[in-house]
């Protein structure tokens, strides 16, 4: 079994040996090993040039990162987290998602940014935020959510691969996780979701963080006899609307958990699709599992309570399938 | 004091200044008739920078620029015709159509772009400095922008990142005394702008940014130390413009008298005196030059209302490299 | 290549538009419409397949010479 | 004689005060020189002249307000070798759409409308065409478009207000259950797909559960019984010469390659898309007791099944697009509903159905209406039949045509002035 920030480092590993355009650069991912230790030893192994400890100036280190792209490497941003992302947003929505499109054409910009993102640590309001929706909300950028230790090391490299800005979000709470890595395999499209467990009576629909949470909850339901099926999006933009549709179109009811807060969410985004393009499947209406619109407070029973768990998702399921 | 340069350099310096001049008082008229539309940012009075500067620097050096970059894509070599067609919004502008006046790019001739947000082109150019230097290649990356971008965080970061990480970045800061509507002296705490970066161990110098001459030579020098040192270089070209921010710019922030005061500067009378007196170029040859700026020009109208629309149908193209649906 | 494995290519392109004749007998010699109830839209979507399948490009006017299924065994195999 | 105009000195600028002017007639002035004061919302501008010449006549009093491109004053550039002013022509009609704000000067494709909008439009599939706008010019706003949206959402298949899930809608569907009889045990009553599986449908079950091919035999039955019991139908027919049709045809395909090819039925396809655009009576859906228009035009295509049953997807748009690009979806649509791959919007959102048993060597059809749509067109066979063209009686391709149409809504007249006009459109098959 490896661990999930393994499997990251496993990957990165893997493209700075194999590729010289490759480079990783973000807060304290030399020296130090990295925020959330996924870099340790790459310094040694890599050296300063490869492996560069930036400022405190993420919209200009990304900024950099999206020239030093436009100048023919394969940079590799870590912006440590989600919540420090909101200073190179500009740099985001301005320059990176658009340079292809607004140049006609002419201009390419390969950047793999990783950042870490959610709650649940108790580190309160403004380090435990959920804004993948931001990015995906944008378009010319990718969003890509692994929630396990083989789609951590795979997108990694799809994301790094592919020609366009990909945003890698890595919950905090899965770096300890422990899971089965294959290295040689040739892994599946990381831009379709899947189903991690078959069911027939409600289909759980998740991302990141949220996915273990489902499949919990689809375990207590089967106590209760009620087939969950669960979901996992993986790709956040694109989302992979057939998978979504075909899952509800088989079990006619759908709850959607989602970490963010539930007004202007993914979990909003995925309902929508289901009213427009599988109205006549749903015989009840889509459930959203969200945070309580509230800045995430540091008291444990309180930020525990925000966040959707188990409990809340067992509920919601019974009250689309039983229904009153 | 006569100018030490040739009669060809003197022509070249002259032919380039009036194109972009005439190429700006053409857009101005078409504005106005609602052929061009968004906004539009004139670069008349500044011409002696870009040309100065473009005339120092290799063909393959990278060039960042702001929206204020007609006079820059031009010498640059984007053909007028495409930047025409480009402020049309018709398919067969520089950039497809698709970025209007403030978004000109040339991938071909290392033109990284208008870009409109104040400061935002800087990190970009600091990453464009990062890439040659980690692939070994002695290149120089040229970022203008104006005196408003120095308030910008990004600024600072920039010069720190480049001086931090010895890049090959030559800041060029075209300080025409205003960011938009705030005079220079109500928007920076010290208006001597080439002090700061030293700060952050960047080498900075100030240049008269009206006399085409000593802005060839100044950009010139600066860009052969970047490409030896491989380190970032500053340097402030002191100009000012004599047409409104943008088209919709009624002056309240300055004088009839001030931008009077400073048109007897004009970049392109002044050196054309001086290249007279010192009879480098005749009269006949300047009506030649403005017989053949005022032929491009109206080639490159034409270009333009020949051009196409680009068709709804194909408008997410290009959004990413494979169509995602 | 052989008239066999023509006339399996042809069978396989025809299955495609019409799957349920698959395991149905059918004779090769009688007009495909009537035998097989095939309308227009078959006939363009069979011929697709076999420009698909082998790149011979049977235009419009050629239609009546592949009326039957062996004509068109034949007509396919003089062009491949 | 050259015009100076009020310009425009934003992009949101749509008039202007004439301040002051700073010529008068007989002045002569050159280009660059400041001719005007134009007074706006940031203030006073300069604004100057692009010509050079002699002022002519000043047409706009000062303190006067003036839409931009109003004429303000005539300067004759005639005594002056005349400036390569722009003469150039503005573009008669601009294809396709332009995406800069409509300009006065250029013709649009469909009403004034920014970017914003149209791109809106795009996203929500919605085509603006007949849209009147509230704003300036009859400009459509966000607000109209989002008005426009809703109104064009897939119409409920059942009158009354039963509170049903969809899901347990369609399938009750299905099944031929009347959902009024049935008691829901949902939240808040609202009845639910097991309250229809539960109950005794009208057709007893026999045996076996029924195999899909027989719930979907059983469910057109109960349509077209409620058809024909509801439905005062009237039938017109017309013949309609396909020689110039058929000949255009032949001569298209010729320069396509096979996988762009077009059969005929998808010009008869867009003719009666085409045609219906001027009449919307039939292409409307009954819905509480009357006749809903549809702004837009969804053919339902009817498509026999190989092993039995009819099913009638719409084909969206279908009068909006290339040929080529109608042929791949019309392509697409046919071998889905054959294996059974449709989704559940496409099978519910037609406006209107045509059916064609030409192949099948039929001369006519008189079909019965989809509920709750309120039309339907019929095509025969195409056969050499004597006609007379100029006085002669020569042999042409002639296909009979026949409308049925809901006497509730529509009579014969309107039928035949319909089928006259598709007549009228496939004799210009250039133009489809």
């Amino acid at each position: 079994m490896t661990s999930y920030r393994d499997a990251v480092r496993t990957a990165l590993q893997t493209l700075l040996r194999e590729d010289p355009r490759v480079f990783l650069m973000g807060e304290d991912v030399g020296r130090y090993g990295g925020p959330y230790a996924v870099s340790k030893g790459l310094l040694e192994e890599f050296g300063e040039e490869r492996i560069r400890d930036t400022p405190l100036c993420e919209s200009t280190f990304v900024g950099a990162g999206i020239g030093a792209a436009l100048g023919g490497m394969r940079p590799i941003v870590e912006v440590m987290t989600v919540n420090f992302s909101l200073l190179a947003l500009d740099q985001v929505v301005n320059n990176a998602a658009v340079m292809r499109h607004m140049s006609g054409g002419q201009f390419e910009v390969p950047i793999a940014v990783r950042m870490a993102t959610g709650g649940g640590k108790q580190i309160a309001a403004q380090h435990s935020h959920s804004l993948e929706n931001w990015y995906a909300h944008v378009p010319g950028i990718k969003v890509l959510a692994p929630a396990t230790v083989q789609d951590a090391h795979d997108m990694l490299l799809a994301a790094v691969e592919d020609p366009d800005p990909v945003f890698v979000f890595e919950h905090q709470m899965l770096y300890g996780t422990e899971g089965p890595l294959d290295t040689q395999a040739k892994p599946p499209s990381p831009w379709k979701a899947a189903i991690r467990r078959p069911g027939k009576d409600v289909s759980l629909i998740a991302y990141g963080g949220s996915v273990h949470k489902a499949l919990a909850a689809a375990e207590e339901l089967e106590k209760e006899g009620v087939s969950a099926e669960v979901v996992d999006l993986r790709s956040l933009r694109p989302l992979d609307r057939d998978t979504i549709i075909g899952s509800v179109s088989r079990t006619h009811r759908a709850v959607v958990i989602d970490e963010a807060w539930k007004t202007g969410s993914l979990a909003s985004e995925v309902s929508a699709i289901l009213a427009e393009e599988a109205f006549y499947e749903l015989d009840a209406p889509v459930a959203r599992v969200c945070t309580i619109e509230v800045p995430m407070p540091y008291a444990k029973h309180l930020e525990e309570a925000a966040i959707p768990q188990v409990a809340q998702i067992v509920a919601a399921a019974k009250r689309s399938v039983v229904g009153g | 004091m006569t100018l030490d340069i040739s009669r060809d350099d003197a022509l070249e310096l002259l032919r380039d200044m009036i194109r972009i001049r005439r190429l700006e008082e053409k857009s101005a008229e078409l504005y106005a008739k609602q052929k061009i539309r968004g906004f539009l940012h004139l670069y008349i009075g500044e011409e002696a920078v870009a040309v100065g500067a473009l005339h120092a620097l290799r063909e393959d050096d990278n060039i960042v620029a702001t929206y204020r970059e007609h006079g820059h894509a031009l010498i640059r070599g984007i053909p007028a015709g495409e930047i025409m067609a480009e402020m049309y919004g018709k398919a067969n502008g520089c950039s497809g159509g698709r970025g209007g006046s403030m978004h000109l790019f040339s991938a071909e001739r290392r033109f990284y772009g208008g870009h409109a947000i104040v400061g935002g082109g800087l990190p970009i150019a600091v990453g464009l400095a990062l890439a040659d230097k980690m692939k070994g290649e002695s290149r120089v990356t040229a970022c203008f922008f104006g005196d408003g971008a120095t308030d910008e965080g990004e600024f600072h970061e920039s010069l720190n990142l480049a001086a931090l990480w010895k890049l090959p970045v030559l800041f060029l800061c075209e300080n025409n005394q205003y960011a938009m509507g705030t005079a220079l002296d109500r928007h920076v705490s010290d208006s001597d702008i080439a002090n700061n970066p030293p700060a952050y161990g960047v080498p900075a110098d100030s240049v008269n940014g009206m006399d085409v001459v000593a802005v060839q030579r100044a950009v010139h020098n600066e860009a052969e130390l970047v490409r030896e040192t491989s380190e970032p270089r500053f340097l402030e070209l002191k100009t000012y413009r004599f047409r409104a921010h943008s088209m919709y710019d009624a002056e309240l922030y300055r004088t009839k008298e001030e931008v009077e005061k400073h048109k007897k500067h004009d970049p392109i009378e002044g050196f054309q005196e001086r290249s007279l007196r010192d009879g480098l170029i005749t009269q006949a040859d300047i009506e030649a030059i403005e017989v053949d700026a005022a032929k491009e020009v109206a080639e490159a109208v034409d270009f333009a209302e020949q051009g196409d629309w680009e068709p709804v149908e194909t408008i997410t193209r290009h959004t990413y490299a494979r169509d995602l649906s | 290549m052989t008239s066999d494995e023509i006339r399996a290519i042809l069978l396989k392109c025809l299955t495609d538009v019409a799957p349920d004749i698959a395991d149905e007998e059918f004779a090769e010699d009688a007009d495909l419409r009537d035998e097989l109830d095939l309308d227009s839209m078959d006939i363009l979507r069979w011929v697709q397949g076999i420009h698909k399948a082998l790149g011979v490009e049977i235009p419009e006017e050629d239609y009546g010479k592949i009326a039957s299924f062996e004509d068109a065994i034949s007509y396919v195999a003089a062009r491949v | 004689m050259a015009e100076f105009v009020m310009p425009s000195l934003g992009a949101d600028m749509t008039a202007g005060v004439l301040a002051a002017w700073r010529v008068a007639v007989g002045d002569r002035v050159s280009q660059g020189d400041i001719i005007a004061e134009v007074e706006t919302d940031k203030g006073l501008i300069e604004v100057e002249v692009f010509e050079t010449g002699r002022v002519e006549r000043l047409l706009v009093r000062e303190g006067e307000k003036v839409p931009v491109g109003t004429v303000l004053a005539e300067i004759d550039t005639a005594t002056v070798a005349v400036s390569e002013a722009v003469s150039a022509p503005v573009p008669a009609s601009a294809p396709g759409l332009i995406l800069s704000a409509g300009s006065s000067g250029v013709d649009l494709d469909g009403p004034v409308a920014s970017p914003a909008v149209r791109r809106r439009a795009h996203e929500l599939d919605v085509s603006l065409r007949g849209v009147q706008g509230s704003g300036e010019h009859g400009r459509v706003t966000l607000h109209d478009l989002e008005g426009v949206a809703r109104s064009s959402a897939a119409p409920a298949i059942v009158g009354g207000r039963a509170r049903i899930s969809p899901y347990a809608r369609r399938i009750a569907l299905e099944r031929g259950i009347d959902i009024t009889e049935l008691r829901g045990t949902g939240p808040a009553g609202a009845i639910q797909a097991r309250d229809v599986l539960s109950a005794k449908s009208s057709v007893p079950e026999v045996g076996k559960p029924a195999s899909p091919a027989e719930r979907m035999q059983r469910a057109i039955a109960a349509a077209m019984t409620r058809a024909n019991d509801e439905i005062p139908h009237y039938y017109v027919e017309h013949s309609i010469d396909m020689g110039s049709a058929l000949a255009w045809l032949r001569e298209t395909n010729a320069s396509l390659n096979v996988t762009e090819r077009l059969v005929s039925g998808v010009l008869v396809l867009r003719a009666v898309a085409r045609a219906l655009r001027k009449h919307k009576t039939l292409n409307a859906i009954w819905q509480d007791g009357k006749s809903v228009p549809s702004e837009e035009v969804h053919v339902g295509l009817a498509v026999s099944l190989r092993g039995g049953g009819l099913v009638a997807p719409a084909l969206r748009n279908t009068d909006e697009g290339s040929l080529t690009d109608l042929m791949a979806r019309m392509t697409d649509l046919v071998s889905r509903a054959r294996s059974g791959a449709l989704r559940s919007s496409e099978i519910t959102s037609a406006t209107i159905t045509l059916t064609s048993l030409g192949e099948r060597g039929v001369e006519s059809v008189t079909p019965i209406i989809f509920p709750p749509q309120v039309a339907i067109v019929g095509c025969g066979a195409t056969l050499e039949r004597p006609w007379v063209v100029d006085g002669q009686v020569v042999p042409r391709p002639v296909m009979r045509v026949t409308l049925g149409g809901d006497h509730r809504v529509s009579n014969g007249h309107r039928g035949a002035r319909f089928l006259s006009a598709l007549d009228r459109l496939l004799q210009e098959p250039e133009k489809l």
